[in-house]
């Protein structure tokens, strides 16, 4: 029982900082970092979704092996992306003299 | 290459030819080799140890470490041998040498349209002369196609909204085919051509005899004037827009960042879209000429816009 | 997947064990086909963003920047109802359950109505894709790919909100009937890991569709 | 446990539990579920199969002999389509893997039944939708649906087939998260991993590669529809978009596909010459990891189907090296097979000739992958006959023969019936001796400079096309047969027993046909994988 009320505690502490990072990034995009507007807001995003899965989708109490799954799926996303990229960033070397 | 083989190749006539056949004969060797041994052994294995009782059983072998190694390392080094060696064959072919003769092709389904520097136009045909190198500028009007000589051992494929090139140096004179490699639609089989390389004397014969064009440069001029770019890109930069002078193969930078070397691709998308991409201190005041000029004539514009040198 | 109806171990498992193991293990693999699914849509974001950055500020401007905060707060709440409604279910508390039920499934409709208010907006303005496509002329081209994203990347994950709202309404109904015992609440397990995971694609979705150079 | 081990004790054998016909359609048993497949997929084959057929017909002469290119264009295309996705996708692992994984690791079912189920009916409803659009007139695209031809020019009927794709792809999806999920939570006491038959760590890798590789097709199929819709879209060059991102994400999922197709195979072939020559497998372990190992660096691959295609020359670099990374591991399961027949006790039943003539076959399609892989050669190849050969040497040298053949290996245990083994080896062997007529000769003309999808070509190809076509018929006899005596062996074929082959393994230790809950008793596993040496511990337990 008392274990459950701690777990209720846990949520809504992650949803107030959730609620919080969500604020922020709307507020952090009306200044201007340069180019680290898109970083900062992907970190931000990176740790609301972490906070998500790890907090309210268990990942935390989850066997190692849910974690694995996730891993390699993000794993996978970024193989898309670098190789995909090893043809994108290098288009403009030398294709034409 | 030994006569007796030659049945195997197509007409060797470029310069990269005869090695890519080199590569494909050392490779016919090498895995005939493996794919012999194999065959081999599963052969002799087959017989040799055929069951002969009916309760007769295998050896008990659970694998040897050291032999797992050795055909896992082995093969690795041979192909990275193998793939070096394709390498350096393909870093040739993408990198065309200075001076060559410049091709536009345009592709459509389903025909392939050439255009000389000196202006000539063919469709379905190249006259080239042999011993010089050869670049062709290619883009399609609607679907990709691949402009393919087997003869000369080169493929592309040709892609709408944008150039990509290749090149060549015909060694051997005689009559080639040209084929579309990519599927086009339905007269895809019928997208072919003849590549004619031509001595370099008859060559210049059949550029002279074509004398009634002008050079593309010249029509790209008119074109240049007919829209009237020169009232913004005239030969020094006004706040208008950027002069041409000297602006092909520059480094341009952005508005908004980064920077590109104006190629061909470059100065096709700027003149159709404009706004995709605007030179940097420039504002997107520029209309877009799509559909007020032909492919031809696009690539005729640009030829022109590389000749303005200061 | 088999109802605990008449035992809850459904009979090809050996235990209760096995079955949880396996039913949360079969979501997370399904999960990771959906991070795979919405990875092309980013891959191409990525790509496009990085070939025409100017034409993304600008067209990233006409997106509703209030509609979008709004929901992604809202969604972030219906997070929470669904964790405090799996909670409920292990504790037995019935009631509590059906609310959190509820008002996960309110919440999942608002956001779907101001989705929808945004499009209606956007289909005003021109633009959809189609003939009456249309933006100024001056980033038209690459403007125009990023709202064809746009609208692949939101419609999908509205279309699984609606699968979403379908699953929920399922468990409510269930719930509503006293079929979701406390011992092995794996539905509303489940279910909520799939809420949790659009939740989490919106997340992203917000800051790369809505707050593109926002600052210009 | 108890109860059901008791009750599995007198019920029947799982086909004569039930005889109606509704019985079959809402079975949720894994092993009735593998037939329904069995009939589907097979149908598909041959569908597929009399559209190359009427091709090879077709290019007997330059001119082509029978039909229009319009038509041509059709039948090529709606033969790649049926054959990758309704056959060479879902052959192994969704007719041999449904029938045989549970009863491999000793479980009563998938875990999912249900789901496996529905799998199947969205797999029939995408055939469906497939048939649909062949008859309505057929797709002209290529199976590879390129953009923009797919888009914005074909007229045909690309929506019903995409469709079609699209869901096929969610049933290739859920029945392997079944399989995943089954091999990791459904195992039998003591069946470890590292005493699982090969079979079963090739299916998981198979299932691996569908669950992280189809969504992307499935999100491409999308966007073509979304791009043929609105004639606007992401790929299209009038709005800046870049046709190339299109062949980005379709070989994304297509290079790892045909792993999902051969690696099936490979695992069958495994079992074979395990069983067949009486021998643990050389090398087990490597020969278990190397599955995961191409899984995974079959993902690392994909643009070497684009060297030419317009993407950078460094792209074409780093591809053609990954490319060659991946042919590692393949080569290790080649090599381990031979060492497998050395000092083995060899008997030449039908799926073992099958088994040989997989690794033959593949020998040939793997090495001249090597030739794709070279950016040089790959230049001049691509798109010509010369990877039509190289990937049927694969396809149909690898996937299809593994498919028949593990079809013969498991078909005592599925029907209960021994086949008639003289007939087995004929087929085999006409089979073979078609494949490499018609496939050889497409090599040759390959480099010779033939180009693919061709409804017309250059008069100086006619001798090897005449050759190849030749070899089509003889092939398509190689096929016919084992439908007609297997068909035959269902009647009048002799009981099999329990164990016909003598092979190790959980599934032959039940009954064949197995009755509905696969065993009497779930076995308890105290040893390893093929352990022909040491098969009295096993008989021991039976």
């Amino acid at each position: 029982m008392s274990e459950q009320a701690v777990s209720r505690t846990v949520y809504y502490r992650v949803f107030f900082a959730l609620i919080v990072l969500a604020a922020l990034t709307a507020l952090v995009a009306e200044v201007n970092l340069g180019p680290f507007n898109v970083t900062v807001a992907l970190v931000i995003a990176l740790v609301k979704a972490g906070l998500v899965a790890v907090y309210f989708m268990h990942l935390r109490e989850s066997r190692s092996l849910v974690w694995l799954v996730l891993l390699i799926s993000l794993a996978w996303i970024m193989i898309m992306l670098v190789l995909t990229f090893a043809d994108y960033a290098t288009r403009s070397w030398g294709q034409f003299r | 290459m030994p006569e007796w083989i030659t049945w195997l190749f197509p007409d060797q006539a470029s310069t990269i030819a005869p090695k890519v056949d080199w590569l494909y004969l050392a490779l016919i060797l090498v895995t005939g080799s493996v794919a012999l041994l194999i065959f081999t052994l599963i052969t002799v294995y087959s017989i040799r140890y055929r069951r002969r009782r009916i309760d007769q059983r295998g050896a008990h072998i659970e694998g040897f470490v050291p032999l797992e190694l050795f055909w896992a390392v082995i093969p690795f080094l041979i192909f990275m041998g193998i793939f070096a060696w394709g390498g350096v064959i393909y870093y040739e072919r993408s990198s065309p040498p200075k001076g060559t003769i410049d091709i536009y092709v345009v592709g459509k389904q389903w025909m392939w349209k050439l255009q000389h520097l000196e202006g000539p136009r063919e469709i379905n045909q190249l006259h080239i002369p042999a011993g010089y190198p050869v670049r062709l500028l290619m883009t399609s009007q609607d679907v990709i196609h691949s402009f393919y000589v087997p003869a000369f051992r080169i493929k592309q494929d040709v892609l709408p909204g944008r150039y990509t090139s290749q090149w060549f140096q015909a060694t051997k004179p005689g009559r080639y085919h040209l084929f579309c490699a990519e599927y086009c639609g339905t007269e895809h089989s019928r997208m072919i051509g003849t590549i004619e390389v031509m001595r370099q004397e008859d060559f210049q014969q059949w550029i002279e005899a074509q004398r009634a064009t002008q050079p593309m440069k010249s029509s790209g001029k008119e074109v240049f004037a007919r829209l009237g770019c020169d009232s913004c890109h005239s030969s020094t930069d006004t706040p208008l827009g950027p002069s041409l002078h000297n602006v092909y193969q520059r480094k341009t930078s952005l508005k908004g960042g980064g920077s590109i070397v104006a190629d061909e691709s470059y100065l096709r998308e700027s003149i159709l879209n404009p706004a995709d991409r605007i030179v940097h201190g420039y504002q997107s005041t520029m209309p877009t000429y799509r559909g007020q000029i032909s492919d031809e004539q696009l690539n005729e514009l640009i030829e022109y816009i590389k000749s303005l040198k200061r | 997947m088999d109802g605990p109806e008449t035992s809850i171990v459904a009979e090809q498992f050996q235990s209760l064990e096995q079955q949880k193991d396996a039913d949360t293990l079969g979501m997370w693999v399904f999960l990771a086909t959906e991070i795979m699914f919405f990875g092309g849509l980013f891959l191409a974001y990525t790509v496009y963003r990085i070939m025409y950055p100017e034409a993304w500020a600008e067209a990233s401007g006409h997106t509703s920047f209030a509609i979008g905060t709004i929901n992604t707060f809202v969604l972030l709440t219906s997070s929470l109802t669904v964790v405090l409604g799996l909670d409920a279910a292990t504790l037995g508390r019935q009631r509590k359950l059906i609310l959190f039920l509820v008002l996960t499934i309110v919440l999942g409709l608002t956001f779907l109505l101001l989705k929808g208010f945004e499009y209606y907006h956007h289909y005003k303005e021109g633009l959809f894709p189609g003939p009456g496509f249309r933006l100024e002329p001056e980033y038209a081209r690459a403007a125009l790919l990023f709202m064809c994203l746009y609208f692949a990347m939101t419609g999908l994950h509205a279309l699984h909100m609606i699968v979403g709202l379908g699953l929920m309404s399922f468990l409510l109904i269930r719930a509503w009937r006293g079929l979701i015992r406390p011992e092995f609440p794996a539905h509303v397990e489940i279910i909520g890991l799939y809420w949790h995971f659009v939740d989490i694609v919106w997340i992203f979705l917000y800051p790369l569709l809505y707050l593109v150079d926002r600052h210009q | 446990m108890d109860d059901t081990a008791t009750r599995a004790g007198t019920e029947p054998d799982y086909l004569k539990v039930e005889h109606s016909l509704r019985s079959w359609l809402l079975t949720t048993d894994h092993k009735r579920i593998g037939i329904l497949y069995m009939i589907s997929v097979t149908g598909f084959f041959f569908i597929a199969g009399i559209f190359a057929l009427l091709m090879r017909l077709h290019l007997i002469s330059p001119e082509g002999a029978l039909f229009k290119p319009e038509t041509y264009n059709r039948l090529f295309t709606m033969h790649g389509i049926i054959m990758v996705w309704f056959f060479l996708i879902p052959s192994i692992p969704n007719v041999l893997g449904n029938f045989a994984i549970p009863l491999m690791v000793g479980a009563r079912d998938l875990a999912f039944p249900k789901l496996n189920l529905l799998s199947w009916y969205l797999f029939m409803a995408g055939g469906g939708l497939a048939i649909v659009s062949a008859a309505l007139g057929g797709v002209d695209t290529g199976w590879t649906f390129y953009i923009p031809f797919s888009s914005n020019f074909s007229k045909t009927h690309v929506y019903w087939m995409a469709a079609g794709i699209f869901i096929a792809g969610f049933s290739s999806i859920l029945t392997a998260l079944n399989f995943i999920v089954t091999i990791h939570t459904m195992r039998a006491p003591g069946l470890t991993w590292l005493r699982l038959p090969l079979f079963l760590w090739s299916i998981y890798a198979t299932s691996v590669i569908l669950i992280l590789a189809t969504p992307v097709l499935a999100i491409t199929l999308l966007l073509i529809a979304f791009e043929r819709a609105f004639q606007v879209g992401i790929f299209d060059p009038n709005l800046g978009g870049d046709p190339v991102l299109f062949q980005h994400l379709f070989w994304f999922y297509s290079h790892p596909a045909v792993y999902i197709m051969i690696l099936p195979a490979m695992g069958w072939v495994s079992e074979a010459i395990a069983c067949f020559s009486r021998k643990r497998i050389f090398g087990y372990g490597f020969v278990a990891f190397s599955s995961l190992a191409i899984a995974t660096f079959g993902f690392l691959v994909w643009a070497h189907h684009m060297f030419v295609a317009g993407m950078s020359m460094y792209g074409g670099l780093v591809f053609s090296v990954l490319s060659f990374a991946v042919a590692v591991p393949s080569a290790i399961k080649v090599f381990n097979w031979t060492a497998t027949l050395h000092k083995g006790s060899i008997s030449y039943h039908t799926p073992m000739l099958y088994a040989l003539g997989f690794i033959g076959l593949f020998t040939i399609g793997g090495l001249t992958g090597l030739f794709v892989a070279t950016l040089a050669v790959n230049v001049h190849v691509h798109d010509t006959y010369f990877i039509v050969a190289h990937f049927h040497y694969i396809m149909v040298g690898g996937t299809a023969l593994g498919y028949l053949g593990s079809i013969h290996y498991w078909w005592p245990k599925i029907s209960g019936k021994l086949f008639p083994d003289m007939w087995g080896r004929l087929a085999a062997t006409v089979g073979f001796i078609g494949f490499n007529l018609t496939f050889f000769p497409q090599f040759l003309l390959g480099y010779l400079g033939m180009n693919r999808r061709y409804a017309t070509y250059a008069p100086e190809f006619q001798f090897l096309n005449v050759l190849s076509t030749a070899g089509a018929t003889i092939l398509g006899v190689g096929y016919i047969l084992p439908l007609i005596y297997l068909l035959w062996s269902l009647r009048y074929g002799k009981e099999a027993g329990p164990n016909p082959w003598g092979a190790t393994g959980l599934e032959w230790l039940t009954p064949s046909p197995p009755p509905k809950h696969n065993f009497h008793e779930v076995p308890e596993v105290t040893w390893g994988a093929y352990n022909y040496h040491d098969m009295e511990a096993q008989d021991g337990r039976s």
